[in-house]
């Protein structure tokens, strides 16, 4: 198994009395990881700590196999799209990004040729000619990216690379990052607005008071969740109520109720055996099934619930 | 008998009526404000502490002429007349050194004013209430305002009371005629801080730079025109505030009364030529403070 | 009377027309604003609150004509702006009695008050210490309680939940829903999280450069089932596509990696769907009929994209 | 233990980029307006003074290379670091494949440039003045001047939060007062050093004649030690500490 891109080992990180990170044992590969957490839970500064910007006060930081505080060398591998919305407002777009992209060791004509493919990438081939200072927030989240992925990096680290953006560049920001994905490359990506992760990645890490709280896929997080069944809507066309009393003859299936004449929802510990059963008995019985939902299957509700549980 | 009730804790409506004028909650709240700063305690200490020192010097002067106007002594009276005058040089002295200190106090409290709301993004929060640019306008300039007036007019007018109060009776039918240009001088020293804090407070970008150029530029200005007149430069006078005022004072204390004695103030530094300019230059300040404000009020609010 | 009445506003910044003659009249609890960015909402909520004249038009807010009079619409609205601000120096209580005093209520009403509307958005002991040392999501606490102290006939929120992690983003949302439900204020919601104005609102008012592209409720915004289907597997799962089109059934990739659109063959029903999975042996865990998410129809409704 | 292929950096990176670093900042340091103020400021003190008071030759260079240029690259070197921090854009650059010392010494360099155009020219103007081979001595003097202050400044810049005041405190309660003592205590200050190089009178104050005045090649060899070893003290002190952006 090749090394990972990203690792952390037994990380904790102190500012003052504050805790923001304690003991964290991670390791990230290719693709696209979803880093969650609630506000102040330490999600920022392990972004930080793995592009080199802060150091650990214990355990050691491995980005692509180096500690990319000290040595500088491997930041060349790093695309960093940070936080806060700081600019060198003065500069236009394409001057910004090629200013920087000239410091990862290309030349001039190089870095030109890489800026103006990539904010085509990001979508601002005409709007990056404008000053930082007059463009809308929605440009300068795209023109941060842009500056994060110019010189082709293996990782890439987006802290919030959506906030203030508009439902426009939210859309076409999360086909980059998909794409980014699939392209082999490490993006760790932190956000708060759950169902745009969900469409992002199925891989998720999730941090809770500094810790490592939960990591892995979201399916089979969810399914460790044994104290919360899922909940299954079905619309059944003929006869919901004998077919509802079939249902309880499944595995897994704690409860079935008629919410209508053609609604039923059940609740099982086991959502991938539901979903072979299910059908199978309703198409024993000549049951039309339109509709097969768990609402509290997605990403949100896995948040919820990995945050009311201690 | 009790009913069983239950209240739900959601959003309730407001009745009642809305009667506070809401340039009153903004001055308010730049004291409560001011008053946290601890150099607002201790400036107003030090205010306190001139006052003392010359309602002391006002009463042993007046004591010591009640005392000698008795009997005998009578021959040391024109001696002392200049006691009399004295009451004036405590009264003018009083009005320049206290604005000095007031302008410490006024600085640390009101520097932040406009310049704290304008880098805070507060303006829309101000004006999305039902409030117009004057009610903000006038709020602040109250808030300002009172500091000098408490520490500057309300304890002239106190000192002035002691003096009528104590002088012997042959002295208070003059000192009647005092109250109005003592009052009415720290009034103008009032009026010239407030309009300069709030002006500059206007135009500053971060209150502790307004306070120090606040503070440093009286003090710069009252230092380089005191040299720039003594090398001869007469005009420059009129640039420090504080020598115009000093002018002012002394000219409406002498029009006070006609028979005090000519050298009024000895070993104070003499004022600018021409009061009238004197005054002219006060005005152009306040005016100035005033215009400031407004500029930037309409710069930042477009609101009606 | 109709919460909003606009008739051919509009309103020019120097180069940039930020609203060119909007005409529209709104009704509804809670109204979602959408547009992308430069669309003109922030002018909008400007000109709304009488902080801004338009150049030409009438507006009339609660009945109101917001030019006549400013300050009387102003006392019936409430507005939590999007930038940070806030009054330097004081706590969260002070700054919400603040805010209740400039709307001329006495001390010790303002102060009451404030404790009811810091309550109601779930900012307890914190409400003590100063403005400066609060996270992004007390700040929007804060701001949304100084919307609220006044007890307006309406409240706008120009992006109240950017920034919040999840669980404040849900608390705040479900507060917007209670205010809806509620006797209280009507709210009109600025935001660019679609997925939030779906959850609170029930009209939608989508702007963009300037021009009204669509007022009205969302329902109707939303064209009815279309004969298509969204089918998510636990995993992604390529095979799948596969041995649909096997089936006859036609299938393009969905939002999220693991998911699909299947446009059934005509006459067909989702029985086939799951003959297809049963014989690749792929669980499906979501089945529906695709209805036009708020997204597609608002990305369908403003027609060029360029922001 | 494979790598993700890192893609290769060329040989001498560090320094290359930090060149390109400063003269990307210096283009963007000599738009500011605070730039274009003080050069107005320095150019009507230059006109007052060389019109009314009539300085001439000795006494200009003494007001301009020993007064006005440590003030100004206080002002200007103190901010370097501030103003990335202030702005939170310090990441951008410390994200990148370059030793943070070059940056450091590259933004230094960037922002004490505009000081030596401030501060050269009045200085060789007022050396054609002042005799023969005043010019390059006045010239030596500034420009060693703004590099050591600029060195100390910005050194000063990253250990303490109130940099400017601070710096203001040294150069007057100090520099100035300490400069004029007679004995081995002056050698203690830049100025002295200063002087000795440009080669300028001791100073107005009554024992000045007392001075003893350090040979020249020495001064400039002190002085170029301190712009070197606050530099690398700087470069050092700033790729161990970790900043943290002012949220």
């Amino acid at each position: 198994m090749s090394e990972p891109h990203l690792s952390a080992r037994n990380v904790s990180k102190l500012f003052g009395p504050v805790r923001a990170l304690n003991d964290i044992d991670l390791q990230i590969g290719p693709g696209v990881t979803g880093l969650l957490g609630p506000n102040g839970s330490g999600k920022s500064t392990l972004m930080k700590l793995f592009a080199g910007e802060l150091l650990p006060d214990e355990g050691d930081v491995r980005l692509l196999g180096h500690d990319p505080f000290h040595f500088a060398p491997v930041r060349r591998g790093l695309g960093l799209c940070p936080e806060q919305d700081a600019f060198y407002e003065d500069l236009s777009g394409y001057d910004f990004v090629e200013a920087l992209t000239r410091l990862n060791g290309f030349s001039a004509a190089d870095a030109r040729a890489r800026t103006a493919a990539t904010m085509k990438r990001v979508g601002l081939e005409i709007y990056g000619r404008k000053r930082i200072r007059e463009m809308s927030r929605g440009m300068r989240q795209r023109t941060k990216i842009a500056q994060a992925i110019a010189h082709d990096p293996p990782v890439v680290l987006l802290d919030e690379p959506l906030t203030g953006a508009d439902p426009v560049a939210r859309a076409d920001l999360i086909a980059l990052v998909r794409a980014l994905g699939q392209e082999g490359r490490c993006v760790l990506v932190s956000s708060h607005v759950l169902h745009e992760v969900e469409a992002m990645t199925h891989q998720v890490v999730f941090i809770r008071f500094g810790r490592l709280r939960a990591q892995g896929d979201v399916f089979r997080l969810r399914g460790k969740l044994e104290d919360r069944p899922y909940r299954v809507v079905l619309s059944v066309s003929g006869d919901a109520r004998a077919f509802g009393s079939q249902l309880l003859g499944l595995a897994h299936v704690q409860t079935v109720t008629v919410l209508a004449d053609d609604r039923l929802e059940l609740t099982t510990t086991d959502l991938d055996d539901a979903a072979r059963g299910v059908p199978a008995l309703a198409q024993a019985h000549g049951v039309r099934l339109t509709r097969f939902t768990s609402p509290d299957a997605d990403l949100e509700s896995l948040y919820r619930y990995l945050v009311s549980q201690p | 008998m009790m009913r069983d009730e239950v209240h739900a804790i959601g959003y309730r409506r407001l009745e009642g009526p809305r009667p506070v004028w809401p340039g009153w909650p903004i001055a308010r709240t730049l004291w409560v404000l001011g008053w946290r700063r601890r150099a607002t305690k201790m400036s107003l200490m030090a205010c306190f502490g001139v006052f003392g020192v010359h309602g002391v010097w006002l009463v042993s002067q007046l004591m010591a002429r009640r005392y000698l106007n008795l009997g005998p002594r009578r021959g040391l009276l024109t001696g002392v007349d200049r006691v009399v005058g004295s009451v004036h040089e405590v009264l003018a002295a009083y009005v320049s050194i206290q604005f000095f200190v007031t302008a410490l106090v006024i600085a640390v409290v009101a520097s932040g004013a406009i310049a704290d709301d304008r880098r805070a993004g507060a303006f829309e929060l101000y004006f999305s209430r039902p409030l117009t640019r004057l009610h903000y306008a006038l709020g602040k300039l109250l808030g300002a305002g009172l500091i000098p007036f408490g520490t500057l007019v309300f304890p002239t007018f106190v000192l002035w009371l002691t003096a009528v109060g104590i002088a012997p009776p042959g002295m208070r039918s003059e000192l009647w005629w005092l109250a109005v240009p003592a009052v009415g001088s720290a009034a103008l020293g009032a009026a010239t801080l407030t309009a300069g804090i709030i002006g500059l407070s206007a135009l500053g970008e971060r209150s502790l730079t307004v306070c120090t150029a606040f503070v440093a530029g009286l003090l710069l200005m009252s230092g380089v025109c005191e040299g720039l007149v003594e090398s001869g430069f007469e005009a420059w006078g009129y640039l420090s505030p504080e020598r115009d005022l000093r002018t002012v004072v002394d000219w409406l204390l002498q029009v006070g009364h006609d028979s005090l004695s000519a050298s009024l103030l000895p070993g104070r530094p003499d004022g600018n030529g021409s009061p009238a300019l004197s005054l002219l230059a006060l005005g152009a300040w306040i005016a100035a403070g005033l215009l400031a404000l407004t500029w930037r009020i309409r710069r930042e609010v477009r609101a009606g | 009377m109709a919460l909003l009445e606009l008739t051919d506003v509009s309103k020019r910044y120097g180069a940039t027309q930020a609203l060119d003659a909007v005409s529209c009249a709104l009704d509804g609890r809670a109204i979602g604003l959408l547009g992308p960015n430069g669309a003109g909402k922030t002018t909008l909520m400007k000109v709304l609150l009488g902080l801004d004249a338009p150049d030409t038009g009438l507006v009339r807010v609660l009945g109101i004509d917001a030019r006549q009079a400013p300050t009387e619409v102003r006392g019936r609205l409430g507005y939590a702006a999007e930038g940070p601000g806030r009054l330097p120096g004081l706590s969260g209580l002070e700054s919400v009695a603040l805010a209740g005093e400039l709307c001329g209520l006495r001390r010790r009403t303002a102060l009451l008050r404030a404790h009811d509307m810091l309550d109601l958005v779930g900012l307890d002991e914190a409400r003590y210490r100063l403005v400066e040392t609060y996270s992004t999501g007390m700040h929007q606490r804060v701001k949304v309680a100084m919307a609220l102290v006044h007890d307006p006939d309406l409240v706008l929120l120009d992006e109240p939940t950017s920034g919040l992690d999840p669980e404040s983003r849900d608390e705040l949302l479900d507060l917007i829903v209670h205010l809806r439900e509620g006797g209280g204020p009507a709210v009109i919601l600025s935001t660019h999280l679609l997925h939030d104005v779906e959850r609170t609102c029930d009209a939608v008012l989508i702007m963009q450069r300037g021009q009204v592209r669509f007022a009205g409720p969302i329902a109707a915004l939303q064209q009815p089932a279309t004969g298509r289907w969204t089918v998510r597997t636990a995993f992604p799962a390529p095979a799948l596509a596969d041995a649909l089109r096997a089936h006859g059934a036609m299938a393009a990739p969905g939002e999220r990696p693991e998911a699909w659109t299947v446009t059934l063959p005509p006459g067909a029903d989702p029985t086939l769907i799951w003959q297809a999975a049963a014989s690749a042996q792929i669980s499906v865990v979501h089945l529906a009929p695709q209805t036009d998410s708020l997204e597609q129809a608002f990305l369908g409704a403003i027609k060029e994209t360029a922001s | 233990m494979s790598h993700p292929a890192l893609p290769p950096l060329p040989a001498g990176h560090s320094p290359r980029a930090a060149a390109f670093w400063l003269g990307f900042h210096l283009r963007r340091n000599l738009k500011k307006r605070a730039f274009w103020l003080w050069a107005l400021a320095v150019i009507i003190v230059f006109a007052v003074v060389m019109g009314t008071a009539g300085l001439r030759g000795g006494g200009l260079g003494n007001l301009f290379i020993l007064r006005i240029t440590p003030l100004l690259s206080l002002f200007f070197a103190t901010g370097v670091l501030r103003e990335e921090i202030e702005d939170q854009t310090l990441t951008y650059g410390f994200s990148r494949p370059v030793g943070r010392a070059w940056l450091y010494g590259a933004r230094v360099v960037a922002a004490l440039v505009p000081v030596a155009l401030l501060g050269l020219v009045p200085a060789f103007i007022a050396g054609t003045a002042a005799g023969p081979t005043a010019p390059p001595r006045y010239l030596a003097a500034s420009a060693l001047i703004i590099l050591a202050y600029g060195g100390v400044f910005a050194l000063l810049g990253l250990l303490v939060r109130w940099p400017t005041w601070l710096g203001l405190a040294f150069l007057v309660a100090w520099e100035q007062p300490v400069a004029l003592v007679p004995g081995f205590f002056g050698r203690l200050t830049l100025l002295t050093h200063a002087r000795a190089v440009a080669g300028l009178p001791a100073g107005e104050s009554p024992w000045s004649g007392l001075l003893t005045v350090p040979p020249a090649w020495a001064s400039a060899l002190v002085l170029a030690a301190v712009a070197a070893l606050t530099f690398w003290l700087g470069g050092w002190l700033i790729s161990r500490r970790e900043y943290q952006l002012a949220k």
